[in-house]
């Protein structure tokens, strides 16, 4: 065990990943030397050279185009988008091209790309930089997604994501980079003999009352929630798995408890909560003693920084849904 | 409306509308009797499928139809150049090119059918599926090219485009992105003049070759109609990047002869008179004259290959007619590589569903 | 009343709507000489010039940004983006741009932007011509979102987006443009003191026993399922405004009937149904007797133009939707 | 890691590192003392308002400061250049450009301060809000541009971005846009030769102004530390814009003194020895010397303008940290122009939650 924080258990994951198979390619602006704004690629040029590690040119549709192309070519790309309000230049590659290739053309090539991307809020940044843009991901057929939300699942999924033969967008909590956790090294991410894969929920916290279901930056928010909540017993569940949603596991709980809140950043209409709602209810609707309810970011665009803890959903802001949930 | 438009005096031809051959100081090119003949049949037939396929439109067979009438010269004489092992990444226009891969008629004609958004093995052809939204398929192309590169093989990628996607940001970042990474790539516009309804003015004041230069890389306007210099500059084009010399935009100055699509209606927004010049610079008649001036094929070389075209019509109509249906199964195919839980699912709601008519007892 | 198509209902309403106020003007590829693709600006050229219909460069990005730039200039852009496959190229000034200039400024630049989008499926084409990625729009903040979905609702609610100072998302559904109807071309669309606004959903057809919520292709296929329906009584919603929503309508049915349907061609995961579905779960919990089940299409690539009539929602898919909701 | 790069030998120049003035046969120009006072005068105040932003980030009063050290010349020469009704879009870095465009300080900071996404009226300043998403408002001055000609107005448009923007496909749609429709637009890149880490070569392999001769219409490179020649340079080309020539690429090569903002730690990708090179060429010491020399200023009106920067880092200091909070009904005020039933629902329920809290109710 190594304590490491998320970003280092990805740069660790990647670096693992590279050793492991020769045609992972890393792609995207300022990663190489700089080892990109958030350090997730520190060193990894030096050590595995400028061919593998590729400093692009500051062009996110070129960065995936080329990398689907790169996936044409036998190659795995792992691209890196700087932030989560900058992905909207690619998404034509990334909806008609990466998403499609497979099926078009009936599984003749295969588009084993990873395409990361910090995301959330909470640090205090300018516009555009703390966006959860999720929700066209999962909404888009062809592609998965997933969100890790400790420096040990970080290291696991960004290896297995790697390793999958289909498209993953891979958002990471920015505001979790800097959170420390305990990391095993030696567990082989892609023996599914061993680890379980990454596309299913994770129940990180058991309870009776209430099941509350959330992913990656609202993962500790959620579980903080659960501790301090006195009277009420939270079950707290990771998704992780975006898209393709792991709807046993929540349904499973939600039996057991009655009640759900879906807690995410992203603003709340049509976000994934909706998704995740509607599918508990069809699945849970004699079990349900109250509608599920979402706690999200609010229906406006991020606000300027000195607003966003009000943005924001919190521990108050769960724990008052719960109690909604409760008095139902 | 529309003011006649030829190539710049700069483009490269070998030989003229009236099928003489000139020299060049740069693209002089010189093929065997046996190259030149297949270049003759390679048009011919790829217009014959062309001809069948609007014909087969028409009769309903086939949901839509982008003829290459027309830009036959450029797009065999480019895919000629090619070399087995380098990769072409067509438009759903570029039948011609499809064909010079190797890619069966029936498996050009299956998109269009609607039976499969592909149609062929991209890898074994090494020609990548249609592709439908402008530009995308140039970054494709130039990152294939930059795999080449970090493979260190000696290939090459030719990516195909029109005149209108060159103000498609996609097209100018490949440009940049092939430029700073010097990738193997020859970028091969087909100006036809025309995207759907808009004139080349709509996309570009100056000729379209310039652009390179502004990238860092070069640019030459060819004849398109001239499938001799289509060939001989992008062999040239292919040369250079194999052997690292990086990018190249080669401009196929031609004319799209038909509709847009079988959709298209282009009488709204063209004389048929600029159709009619055109008609006098058509790539198969002036290479037909050149090979009976020059005696490399006689009349009966032409029969034969007239024979091969009505042969190619009648496996063209018969297999587009009797082309299997897909099974419903294939919604759910292959949208994903690994298993994935609501495919399976949904895949059984639907069986399910039809299977309540098949037992009579639907709703 | 004059009988007209849809096609010819929204030329009409362009047509009014460019009468009205100089400031209007239309952009978009293939739309002047042509009359664009689907022939809806057909004569709009000839009689306004060629500055106020203009043909633009092949790039989507380039005619929404640049809609963006004639907005602050004070004009009233209504682009068209050729069919929805193609909006893609458009998203990331659409998301960045038009949907947060008026936020970003505090309220002092507005975007008062059309983008007409001739969306979904159903007319045997190529790969991305029949697409419905309305979803990715209604989840936008910043955004409003309209589809029409008969020839009196398109010349009206074209002229009501027209007029409206936000962005407004305009989806009209093209296997519907043929399709004729009365129009009363004497009604002023934006006086409002006479006509009802387009923020509304629109009960089209009464009944008793299910509610089902659709819009834009899917309203007629849904009034026909409700023609056959012989036992199960249908109350037909066509929602039209996506976003914002009209809850209030939908609710007050859902609580008469006890159940809901939703039904999109778009696909299933993340799509509008899940928004509904959940909006009503959360008003309605009480009174519903079945899940909100949703018809829609499965969570795929839309398939090849042979395989569409399976994939498209049909009279008979949500007939038996309703049973199994009647069954519940 | 880094060969010294200077302008090319084209590059336009009226003054030199050391502060000489020289001719130019086209873009020679003629201020007046008080125009080159005035000059002066607005780039120390900007280096000082840069300064102090600098400042007040390390001491956590800004999340964040874009440093435009070393680049005021070619932000203060362009923006003066501008006339009144001329409209600026400019990037997260152009502080010289909001100040010329009279932008008051503590708006440019107040986004940097997260108060606002905003911070001016763009209407009334004739400057559009810092755009961050890059390229972006390359097009937005193109339409705007295009509006200018729908009005038959005589004015034109000065659109900003970095060498690393040129790459981004919305950069080069805005020159396709511009160029077909000859819109009056200037395009200014500052090639600062850094997009964050990556250095100019990674975005194109030749200058930059020569990417606009291939879409039809002149480029010309300046020497970006030189305000005499970017205000000539730009003038110039606004002139031809408001009379119907069109639109030009001005490459103003500069450096980027700072870091590329307060995040960033650029001697993890930059040797200092550049940045000492650059030194010699401060922009600000140029013409200083250059007033000097030709007695159009002295030490008592170089004194004044420091006394004005002393106090307009007061007001900045001051000002910044008594920036009114933003209430939380700014989360939903603006987001739509019309009334709209979630904001309204979302606005009581925030109302009440906070409420909540208030009464002592809170769970
Ligand atoms: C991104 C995108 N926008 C619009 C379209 C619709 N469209 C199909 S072909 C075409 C014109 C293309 O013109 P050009 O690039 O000259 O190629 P050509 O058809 O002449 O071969 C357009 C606008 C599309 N397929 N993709
Ligand atoms: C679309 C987009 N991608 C990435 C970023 C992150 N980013 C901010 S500034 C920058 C570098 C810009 O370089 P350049 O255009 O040279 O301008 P400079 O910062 O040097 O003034 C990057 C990559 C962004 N803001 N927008
Ligand atoms: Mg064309
Ligand atoms: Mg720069």
């Amino acid at each position: 065990m190594t304590q490491l924080t998320m970003a280092k258990a990805i740069t660790a994951g990647l670096r693992k990943a590279m050793e492991d198979d020769p045609k992972v390619v890393l792609f995207g602006e300022d990663i190489g030397r700089l080892g990109g704004v958030f350090r997730v690629t520190d060193g990894l040029q030096k050590d595995f050279g400028e061919h593998r590690v590729m400093d692009s040119p500051l062009a996110e549709s070129g960065i995936v185009g080329t990398a689907v192309g790169l996936a044409m070519r036998g190659y795995r790309p792992v691209v890196e988008i700087q932030f989560d309000g900058f992905v909207y230049p690619a998404f034509d590659q990334i909806v008609s091209q990466v998403a499609k290739m497979h099926r078009r053309t009936e599984g003749l090539l295969m588009m084993p790309i990873v395409v990361r991307i910090p995301y959330g809020g909470g640090i205090g940044a300018v516009e555009h930089h703390s966006e959860s843009p999720e929700a066209y991901f999962t909404h888009t057929a062809g592609l998965r997604v997933l969100s890790p939300s400790d420096p040990q699942a970080a290291y696991l999924t960004i290896q297995q994501a790697i390793a999958c033969d289909d498209p993953v967008v891979y958002f990471e909590p920015k505001r979790r980079y800097w959170d420390k956790g305990d990391v095993d090294l030696s567990i082989d991410a892609t023996d599914l003999a061993q680890v379980p894969g990454p596309w299913r929920a994770r129940l990180v916290r058991r309870g009776t009352d209430v099941t509350v279901a959330c992913y990656g930056p609202m993962v500790r928010t959620c579980l903080e929630a659960a501790e301090a909540s006195a009277d009420v017993s939270l079950e707290v569940i990771d998704l992780q798995s975006l898209s393709p949603l792991d709807m046993d596991t929540v349904v499973s709980s939600v039996e057991r408890t009655g009640r759900l809140v879906v807690v995410h950043e992203a603003t709340a209409n049509g976000g994934l909560g909706a998704e995740v709602a509607t599918r508990v209810t069809e699945r849970c609707f004699y079990s349900l003693e109250a509608p599920v309810l979402r706690v999200a970011g609010f229906d406006v665009p991020y606000p300027p920084s000195r607003l966003e803890e009000h943005f924001l959903p919190n521990l108050d802001r769960v724990l008052d849904a719960v109690d909604r949930a409760m008095a139902f | 409306m529309t003011t006649e438009r030829v190539p710049a005096a700069a483009a490269v031809q070998l030989l003229t509308p009236e099928g003489e051959r000139v020299p060049h100081p740069d693209y002089d090119i010189s093929l065997s009797d046996d190259v030149l003949r297949d270049l003759y049949r390679d048009m011919v037939l790829v217009r014959r499928l062309d001809t069948e396929a609007t014909a087969l439109q028409r009769q309903g067979e086939l949901g839509l139809w982008a003829p290459c009438l027309g830009q036959e010269a450029a797009q065999v004489g480019s895919g000629r150049a090619m070399h087995e092992n380098d990769f072409a990444f067509p438009t759903y226009r570029d039948h011609g090119v499809a064909w010079a891969r190797g890619v069966a008629p029936l498996e050009i004609l299956a998109m269009f059918r609607g039976v499969t958004n592909g149609g062929w093995d991209p890898i074994r052809k090494r020609c990548a599926p249609y592709m439908i939204v402008i530009g995308n398929q140039a970054l494709h192309g130039v990152g294939y090219g930059m795999g080449i590169q970090l493979d260190g093989a000696e290939e090459a990628v030719v990516a195909y485009f029109g005149d209108g996607a060159t103000a498609e940001g996609d097209v100018n970042e490949a440009f940049v992105f092939a430029s700073v990474y010097n990738a193997p790539v020859v970028f091969f516009c087909q100006n036809n003049q025309w995207a759907i309804s808009q004139s080349q003015e709509r996309h570009s004041r100056v000729p379209i070759y310039e652009r390179a230069a502004g990238f860092g890389f070069p640019g030459v306007q060819v004849d398109g109609n001239d499938v001799l210099a289509v060939m001989a500059v992008t062999a040239h084009a292919l040369d250079r990047a194999r052997s690292g010399d990086g990018p190249t935009l080669i401009e196929a100055y031609t004319y799209r002869m038909g509709a847009h699509t079988t959709s298209d209606d282009p009488t709204r927004y063209r004389h048929a008179n600029e159709v009619e010049v055109w008609r006098l610079r058509d790539p198969i008649e002036r290479l037909k004259v050149f090979l009976a001036r020059q005696g490399i094929a006689d009349r009966a070389y032409f029969d034969v290959v007239e024979h091969e075209a009505d042969e190619l019509a009648i496996l063209v109509r018969d297999g587009v007619r009797s082309m299997p249906e897909p099974s419903i199964d294939a919604i759910f195919d292959n949208v994903y590589a690994e298993p994935h839980p609501l495919m399976e699912e949904q895949r059984r709601t639907l069986h399910a569903y039809e299977a309540s008519f098949a037992d009579g007892a639907g709703a």
